[in-house]
């Protein structure tokens, strides 16, 4: 599932939530879950960041995400998968993504939580804007690649 | 102007402040590159090298065709997640 | 934090738990949360599993899980990690594992997770017996290794 | 027995199970590695190649010495997560 939400939501209710809602024959077969939560610091590059506004494209956003969820169900083995992403105004410490995927076995799950996040921050149109202690709010430029250690 | 001839093109985050605007309407009179759209459209400012273009919500090149009824939308480079 | 737990728990109320124990100074620094949730599937190798049996090396377990926390934090930048693993009796659809790391930057939780949780499967002493459908039960004989795709 | 001379030694899981019995309790009365240790407790019985070996909580290879108040146990490869 992909959903944008406007409001702040609790990543482990939401996987709660879920969950209960899957079957009872799709639960015996989850051998592996992996859960990315990515959330707001209040420091980016040494300043200290008030508040963020997340703009998206609606339309296209939901079709981008639908496009890699499509891309690792070809590449990995997986259950479901879960995304959602918040858009509007946030503030430190509030959940800006989440991405689910369950499997069967770990390495599906693992390595397709991570190809969704690096495709989410490189595909996905979502814009932040930075609203900096004591200048004005700015564009955020690039986001930086995941990968760094491989 | 007749809806079937136009078409739409959008400006996101950054660029929508730069330029002031979030959508022009544009009706087609002879094919177009979204360069050419661009170009049409905000001849005062040559496109950010990093920009992109997506043509009906997928990522396209700056030398795609666009036909009558598109949807075009330039933006900066993502930064959600 | 480690733990061996005996009881049946819910991986999403335990990281709700620990998560609303941290300060806020803590909460204000997290970018990035990468979570992974081992399950009992019903199946194993072709075969109905029914219950299970997960026996442990107290004291040794601990000490093995507490050296590849210090390894990960050697090798990574967290901010906090959180490993809980079920022993005893267990049945279909119950969590077995929970690896759970917090860090300001995404590479860092997906990758000391993922150290996390293979180093567990290859160091920390547990042992899974199976009880299958109509045979006699038995041991699991090894680990498989987990990071098929690399 | 002298605790202080002696040595615990531990099985678990299919060995155990094997074995019959989860823990010997050894006097050590000269320098042995942990090779000596399971030759001395399990004569009849060579150690499956696949069997771990720890002393005091770490894993150990079969050449380590022993010594006396030692904690040295015996197991398949692990299984968890």
């Amino acid at each position: 599932m992909i959903t944008i939400v406007q409001e702040t939501f609790n990543p482990w209710d939401a996987l709660q939530t879920y969950q209960q809602q899957m079957e009872l024959r799709v639960l015996r077969t989850l051998g592996a879950t992996n859960v990315f939560v990515g959330s707001m610091r209040d420091f980016n590059q040494e300043v200290q960041v008030e508040r963020m506004v997340l703009e998206y494209y609606p339309g296209m956003t939901e079709k981008q995400l639908g496009m890699i969820t499509a891309q690792a169900n070809e590449q990995w083995s997986l259950i479901d998968s879960l995304i959602i992403h918040r858009v509007g105004e946030v503030f430190p410490t509030d959940v800006l993504v989440l991405v689910a995927v369950w499997s069967a076995h770990r390495a599906d799950a693992f390595e397709a939580c991570r190809f969704l996040m690096e495709a989410l921050k490189s595909q996905a149109p979502f814009w932040k804007k930075e609203c900096v202690a004591g200048q004005q709010a700015r564009w955020v430029a690039e986001n930086t690649v995941g990968y760094k250690h491989y | 102007m007749n809806q079937q001839c136009g078409i739409v093109v959008k400006y996101f985050a950054s660029l929508k402040e730069k330029l002031g605007r979030s959508e022009d309407y544009f009706t087609l009179t002879r094919s177009m590159t979204v360069s050419d759209v661009w170009a049409q459209l905000n001849p005062e400012l040559t496109p950010p090298e990093q920009l992109k273009v997506a043509v009906n919500l997928d990522y396209v090149s700056w030398d795609w065709v666009v036909n009558p009824g598109d949807e075009v939308a330039f933006f900066p480079p993502v930064t959600g997640g």
